[in-house]
């Protein structure tokens, strides 16, 4: 079973390539929606199997175990659910998106992303191991990245997608060092086993708040949220397949998946329900004031996240049935408006509800399908959305979590005003206003394309209203639970009245609420706000990385090599001082010609940084060279003195050469500070390095290497024993050492000559 | 098997006195290709030679160590040449496919070759000294290549690049010369029994000196703004494989001489503020900039403080998985370039401000630039999260919370900066200078290595595994005796 | 290693770091090459007091340990072979800038300028 | 400093250079048992040739190397790694020094290592260096474009 899971998988990440190569629409939409057809009907004859009585389906594939990264499946209730909405309206928008995008190379790179996106989260939702469902998490980041920064020719596309990155981005990396806090604490890294043993202690807290910091990014929740209006940027059919069934729900799945055994923890259940509810009552306030009717959509998705995160916040059987169910009630009513939202915006071209007017009366059809979904986001009966706000009501009376029901009713109640609004905004025939464009009034007829899979996705709200039993025999594997139409005269079902007849109310005085919802706003501006922390923070950074790297990367050699010779030298001093090696300067041999050609160095060497012109100063380096050449005679060093001299000789020519080209004297230094600093610092260097030197040779305790070199240098055919060690002990030096001299002739031929020259080429 | 080690230094070196008096560009090239191919086959046979059996120790000359020279390969350098001479394959290819890089520098290969040696070389020397003589030999041929097109800007950058790579030099023969005055061997494993004895200051200050020398050349923070400057001036064969390779070999140093010669039986703090210290500034640098190779060269340093990272917490874990995470950037480093180098094919420029749209003109570019970008990030499921993912966790289970945290901020800050490539010069709407569609073999050989890196991440757990026992024989130092085979 | 070695060693490394943190990529080969002198003199001294020179003549007499002496060789030509092409990278900036100074990053000032909040 | 050479330097070049380069040759014969070698004797060549382009500039020089020196670089570097990998060919390791001997009736008898054979290709490769340098960087206002 589950091998046919992972075939549908690659089925889909197949038809990514595949439709890249698709020549027409109709095909399009096929390659794309076949897998997650298919994916459905799996989900139809999985539900058929134990899956729903608690037997999950399994199976494994391996990647790193040393890691403990695997891709254990494990679909269970929750995954069905899951998959379910993945396939089947991604099925229908697939088909929608073919005939939506009208540019054909267009459509074939949506769809292939589109594909990927879906494969993405039905591995998420399938795995039970942690980092397999990482890996499919950042793998939705990615792809929504890419859906959402779509139309990248516009700058507001790619600043979206960029906000939306960054933001699930950073959620990801609290998630990955949750997860790994997590597995290490408690030595699994299975999510069911996890749910049973839940780490306790301020690791297991901290590592919760790290993984609901991932969760909350990803399912927009305040004060992360404002990524999400941001992302509607995206193809329309993106934000109905992103914003309702997926992404976004990504984050709300992992609450689901944990809740069960997590909401032990101190921090969860209060964290949890007080975001989801700030976030349920931000999103619905600003819908509320919306004139774009997408985005009027995007906040009414965030105000419902905060609804379904509220809800999965206590861990009680009873209210993660009730959220599942809003769940699945969410992603059917607004997809369904989202692409109605598309289809509105292909047949007059705005979206804007200031300009839209009398388009119910042309396209009776879209505007059922829109009333249909609206009624269902209102909470109206028969519908869906009715029957699962009625079990979320009902949970929390029965759970006695009065103010939690305050504020969800009072949510509620601007939730139906919006979905007035929506719907009054959308299909109304409002008096002309200055902003009105007649020109969308004659529009061509939608194509059935456009029409079609919004309708489904109604109707489907609808039946399911009417036989919630289809719904909830998934929802009630996962908790318990029952999901009446007709749920009898019990309280919750007042709430809804009150809550339907005060929306209604609202939307009446909607002129008064929005002359309210401005003297609040302009009261409130300066308040934090997620949109404006983003914006600070993405400034911060730039300002800070303009700074840092202005700071450090002077662009200037001195400053460079000042650097690395004070770090480089100061390290091992401290670090050899710090432990209290004592200088010892016990038996000294020293002859007098070796004083005498130190002094003679010495002198040299402080010569060559006073010389007035280039050509003093080589003939002083000449000079160092050949007085070093006469301590390696002291030394007994006869082959190096007479290699030192030759070269000397020649380096100078060479020099010489070189400085017919130079002007003769020294060009002033700038700096008088640098002198300064230079000089100190050039003496800590030497310093260090006679200091060092002195210490480190009286560490020696045995014999070198070399006393066997004296024995074996006959046997070797030699008794020039240096000349042994470079041509025969240690002839691979010196293979490297010519190597290096023939590079050095190449780089001087390219220098001096250009490039279109053999080495030593020339006339 | 000591033959196949040995033909590693001979082959590159072979193909150098042979570019050097072959006469036709079209038998360089043939040679050329063949050695780089030969070479990568003979350094996969070692590896898996040696992962299967004992390392492998050559007595060049015959002469036994410590009279001769040691060639050592054991896993960790076997996992090095192996990927280094993947990368110096593909950059060739991408090399010869464009064609105008050896045409007009007929030395190129010759140059290259010893570049090859010069990094075999230092990956299998046992021996302090021709450590040395590596270094130079890779350098001296980096110095060239670099200077490659000798215009102002490449002849000023070059400046300052081979001025710091000199001084490194004469610090690293200082080094040499303390470490051989305090035990008289050039040998290292000679040299790590005989640091037993001499006191823990000299080794401490012995020790550091080699850590920041090598740092020099890693690229480490402070010492790495040289790179910067000069890197991307170079053309793009040159700045892949400088990029993919050179700091890596500085890495591998430190680790070879910190866990052989000055083994720490616990977490090294100074280490890992170093670590994040390069990993942040290098990355704050990459946000800074605005040209796609200034933007990688900064990467190259942020993501070599990953690389310090997992050695600074000196256990098996975290060793392991920084040598996975040089395997992984050696790859992905070099087709990041390779990729910047196609859009400044393409368009005449990697400046951010004067390309975009590149996704729509050649979208090749844009499927290559992507799973690279994504991995450098170190997103999965590509290269870059396997060693990002055994970093974390061996960096939770020595308990260094604060370093790692450090490196996970480091990685968003990556993405950030990817995304300002692929958002500035794949998106947006073409620009009229995308006129050069790239050639078809310079997009095959980028191509091959982004598979390469797929291929990476798809045998991670081979990796880590090679990868752990590479590291408990750098900690245990069991793997390796003085004059065995 | 001999007191007056080692104090000639680190003068040689003072001098050609004064040198070297400067500008005229003359003077900064010139200081890279005292350095050179200074390493190589470090690592003369690491082997130890002079004695005979390590020719085998058959007296037996003890030989200055021939290592250092072998390595130091090696080095000195490894440093000719870069010197001269540092001085042929000298002369073609002179060539294209008229100029052996090594000028400042230009991106580089660019950034920081930004960051200063100057315009460049 | 533009060079003129002088009679006297020509003069004194046509006696010095055939002595050095016969020196030259000396130093890398006997380097295996006496001070000497590839090195000093590349290097005392190289003087060689720096005395020939003083005198003679680089035309001179020229016309004295049998071919360019690039193909001289080429021809020590082969000649090195042939003796490398020489060991590796006869089944010994990487740079095995092997051995002939030649006797040579009254002029002794002559053991020529494949370490005189690595020595000459060390010679090869600096004589190379020197003469590119030479060629490249002396006298460059010759080459004005």
């Amino acid at each position: 079973m589950t091998g046919v899971l992972i075939f549908i998988v690659l089925a889909l990440v197949a038809a990514a390539a595949a439709v890249a190569v698709t020549r027409t629409r109709v095909t399009l939409g096929l390659v794309a929606s076949a897998p997650l057809a298919a994916m459905a009907i799996w989900t139809a004859f999985a539900a058929e199997s134990d899956v729903l009585e608690g037997t999950p389906l399994t199976g494994s594939i391996g990647w790193l175990p040393t890691l403990g990264v695997s891709f254990d499946i494990h679909v269970d209730a929750l995954s069905l659910v899951f998959l379910g909405l993945i396939s089947t309206i991604g099925a229908a928008i697939a088909v929608y998106s073919a005939v939506y995008l009208t540019d054909l190379a267009k459509a074939r790179r949506f769809l292939a992303l589109l594909a990927l996106f879906a494969a993405a989260m039905t591995g998420l939702v399938a795995v039970d191991n942690i980092y397999g469902l990482f890996v499919f998490w950042e793998l939705t980041t990615i792809t929504s990245y890419l859906l959402i920064g779509f139309e990248d020719r516009k700058g507001s596309a790619r600043a979206a997608a960029l906000q939306a990155v960054l933001t699930t981005g950073i959620g990801g990396l609290a998630l990955l060092g949750g997860l790994v806090l997590l597995s290490q604490e408690t030595a699994t890294t299975s999510i069911s086993q996890l749910v049973a043993n839940p780490p306790t202690g301020t690791v297991g807290t901290v590592a919760i708040a790290l993984i609901l910091i991932g969760a909350f990014t990803k399912s927009a929740q305040v004060p992360f949220h404002s990524w999400l209006p941001g992302a509607m940027s995206a193809p329309t059919p993106a934000s109905a397949y992103l914003h309702s069934a997926t992404m976004v729900k990504a984050g709300i799945f992992l609450l689901f998946r944990l809740s069960p055994g997590f909401s032990t923890d101190p921090i969860w259940t209060p964290v949890v329900v007080t975001v989801g509810l700030i976030t349920m009552v931000i999103g619905a306030w600003r819908a509320l004031r919306q004139t774009d009717l997408k985005l009027l959509l995007a906040y009414s998705t965030v105000s419902q996240l905060g609804f379904i995160t509220a809800l999965t916040g206590t861990g009680s059987p009873a209210m993660l049935h009730a959220g599942l169910a809003v769940l699945v009630a969410h992603a059917l009513f607004k997809s369904a408006l989202f692409l109605t939202t598309g289809s509105i915006d292909a047949i007059a071209g705005t979206r804007d509800i200031r300009v839209l007017s009398g388009l119910g009366r042309r396209r009776p059809t879209l505007a059922a399908v829109g009333v249909l979904a609206a009624a269902s986001m209102a909470g109206v009966p028969p519908l869906l959305g009715f029957v699962t706000k009625e079990a979320a009501f009902s949970a929390l009376i029965d759970t006695g979590q009065w103010a939690a029901l305050a504020v969800v009713a009072i949510a509620s109640v601007a939730t139906v005003a919006y979905s007035l609004r929506y719907l009054w905004g959308a299909f109304a025939t409002k008096p002309p206003s200055p902003e009105a464009d007649p020109k969308g009034f004659d529009a061509p007829v939608a194509p059935m394309g456009l029409v079609l899979p919004p309708l489904v996705l109604g109707v489907a709200g609808a039946v399911t209203g009417l036989f919630p039993g289809l719904v909830n025999r998934f929802v009630s594997a996962f908790q318990p639970g029952k999901l009446p139409l007709i749920p009898g005269w019990k309280p919750a079902l007042a709430v809804s009245a009150v809550v339907v007849a005060a929306g209604v109310l609202v939307h009446w005085h909607r002129d008064r609420v929005g002359r309210t919802q401005d003297r609040v706003g302009s009261l409130t501006r300066r308040l934090p706000s997620g949109d404006r922390a983003y914006r600070g923070a993405v400034a911060l950074l730039n300002r800070v990385a303009d700074r840092t790297t202005g700071l450090v990367q002077s662009g200037s050699l001195p400053v460079y090599l000042s650097t690395i010779l004070v770090a480089t030298v100061s390290v091992p001093a401290v670090a050899w001082f710090s432990s209290g090696s004592s200088v010892d300067l016990h038996p000294l041999s020293v002859s007098v010609g070796e004083i005498a050609l130190a002094a003679l160095v010495i002198t040299a060497a402080v010569a060559v940084t006073r010389a007035p012109s280039r050509m003093v100063a080589v003939l002083l380096l000449g000079a160092v060279g050949y007085a070093i050449a006469g301590i390696f005679v002291i030394y007994a060093a006869p082959d190096l003195a007479l290699t030192l001299l030759l070269v000397e000789t020649i380096t100078v020519a060479i020099f010489a050469f070189v400085l017919t080209k130079v002007p003769r004297r020294f060009e002033q230094e700038r700096s008088r500070f640098f002198g300064r600093f230079r000089a100190v610092l050039a003496l800590g260097v030497g310093g260090f390095v006679t200091a060092a030197s002195i210490i480190a040779s009286r560490q020696r305790s045995g014999p070198s290497d070399s006393e066997i070199y004296a024995e074996l240098a006959p046997t070797a055919g030699g008794s020039n024993v240096v000349n042994v060690i470079l041509t025969d002990f240690r002839a691979l030096d010196t293979l490297g050492e010519i190597t290096v001299l023939a590079v050095a002739a190449i780089g001087i031929t390219v220098l001096v000559r250009g490039l279109r020259s053999e080495p030593g080429e020339g006339t | 098997m000591t033959t196949v080690v040995s033909l590693l230094v001979a082959v590159p070196l072979v193909a150098v006195g042979l570019a050097l008096v072959l006469p036709s560009l079209a038998l360089r090239r043939a040679v050329s290709m063949a050695a780089s191919l030969a070479s990568l086959v003979l350094s996969v046979i070692v590896l898996v030679s040696v992962d299967g059996g004992d390392a492998i120790s050559v007595a060049v000359g015959g002469w036994t160590a410590p009279i001769g020279i040691q060639l050592v390969a054991d896993r960790f350098a076997g996992l090095m040449l192996a990927v280094s001479s993947t990368a110096l394959f593909g950059v060739l290819a991408y090399a010869v496919g464009q064609r105008d890089t050896d045409d007009a520098f007929p030395a190129f290969h010759a140059t290259y070759h010893a570049l090859a040696a010069g990094v075999a070389l230092a990956f299998l020397t046992g021996d302090l000294f021709t450590l040395f003589v590596a270094f130079e030999i890779m350098l001296t041929a980096s110095y060239v290549l670099i200077t490659h097109r000798s215009e102002a800007a490449q002849v000023r950058s070059t400046m300052t690049y081979v001025v710091v790579g000199l001084v490194a030099s004469g610090l690293f023969l200082i080094g040499i010369g303390l470490a051989y005055a305090a035990t008289g061997t050039v040998n290292l494993i000679e040299m790590a029994d005989r640091l037993g004895d001499v006191d823990s200051g000299t080794r401490a200050g012995i020790g550091w000196l080699f850590f920041m020398v090598f740092g020099i050349k890693a690229a480490i923070f402070p010492l790495f703004f040289w790179l910067p400057d000069s890197y991307p001036t170079a053309v793009t064969p040159v700045t892949a494989i400088f990029a993919g390779l050179l700091t890596k070999v500085g890495v591998y140093a430190i680790v070879r001489t910190q866990t052989l010669l000055f083994p720490s039986d616990g977490p090294s703090t100074f280490i890992l503020i170093i670590a994040g210290l390069t990993m942040v500034i290098g990355v704050l640098g990459a946000i800074a900039q605005g040209d796609i190779k200034r933007i990688l060269s900064f990467h190259i340093i942020s993501q070599i403080g990953y690389m310090i990272m997992g050695l600074g917490f000196f256990t098996v874990a975290g060793l392991a998985a920084a040598i996975v995470f040089i395997v992984h950037q050696v790859i992905v480093k070099t087709v990041m370039f390779l990729v910047g180098g196609l859009v400044e094919t393409s368009s005449g420029t990697g400046r951010l401000r004067d390309v975009s749209g590149v996704l729509h003109r050649y979208p090749v570019i844009a499927v290559l630039f992507l799973p690279a970008a994504l991995s450098l990030a170190g997103l999965p499921p590509f290269s870059g999260f396997v060693g990002k993912l055994a970093l974390v966790q061996a960096g939770f289970s020595a308990g260094q919370w604060i370093v790692v945290g450090v490196s996970l901020f480091a990685s968003i800050l990556t993405l950030f900066s990817m995304t300002k490539i692929w958002a500035g010069a794949f998106w947006g709407s073409p620009t009229t200078n995308l006129t050069r569609r790239p050639g078809r073999a310079m997009v095959a050989a980028t191509g091959g290595l982004v598979a390469v890196s797929l291929f990476i991440a798809f045998a991670g757990q081979p990796l880590l595994e090679v990868a752990t026992r590479a590291a408990q024989d750098l900690l245990t130092g069991g793997a390796v005796t003085i004059g065995g085979s | 290693m001999s007191v007056v070695l080692a104090v000639t060693a680190g003068a040689l490394v003072a001098a050609g770091t004064y040198l070297l943190l400067q500008r005229l990529l003359t003077r900064i080969v010139i200081g890279l090459g005292l350095i050179a002198h200074g390493a190589n003199l470090v690592l003369l001294g690491s082997g130890g007091p002079p004695a005979a020179p390590p020719v085998i003549d058959g007296s037996g007499a003890p030989i200055s340990d021939p290592l250092p002496q072998a390595l130091v060789l090696t080095a000195i030509v490894i440093t000719f072979g870069v010197t001269a092409f540092l001085l042929a990278l000298a002369y073609r900036s002179y060539l294209l800038t008229s100029s052996d100074g090594v000028e400042d990053d230009v991106e580089d000032r660019r950034i920081a300028g930004f960051a200063g909040g100057g315009s460049t | 400093m533009k060079v003129r050479p002088s009679l006297l330097v020509e003069t004194g070049a046509r006696t010095m250079v055939p002595t050095l380069l016969v020196v030259s040759a000396f130093l890398l014969v006997v380097g295996h048992d006496s001070p000497g070698g590839g090195f000093v004797g590349g290097l005392l060549a190289g003087g060689a040739l720096l005395v020939v382009f003083l005198s003679g500039g680089r035309a001179a020089v020229t016309s004295m190397l049998p071919v360019p020196a690039g193909a001289i670089l080429g021809a020590g570097i082969m000649t090195a790694v042939a003796t490398a990998i020489g060991g590796l060919v006869f089944g010994r390791a990487l740079l095995d020094a092997g051995k002939l001997e030649i006797d040579a009736g009254w002029f002794g008898s002559w053991s020529v290592g494949s370490a005189l054979l690595f020595d000459v290709g060390v010679f090869l490769v600096v004589v190379g260096l020197v003469s590119t340098v030479l060629l490249q960087l002396g006298d460059p206002e010759e080459r004005e474009e």
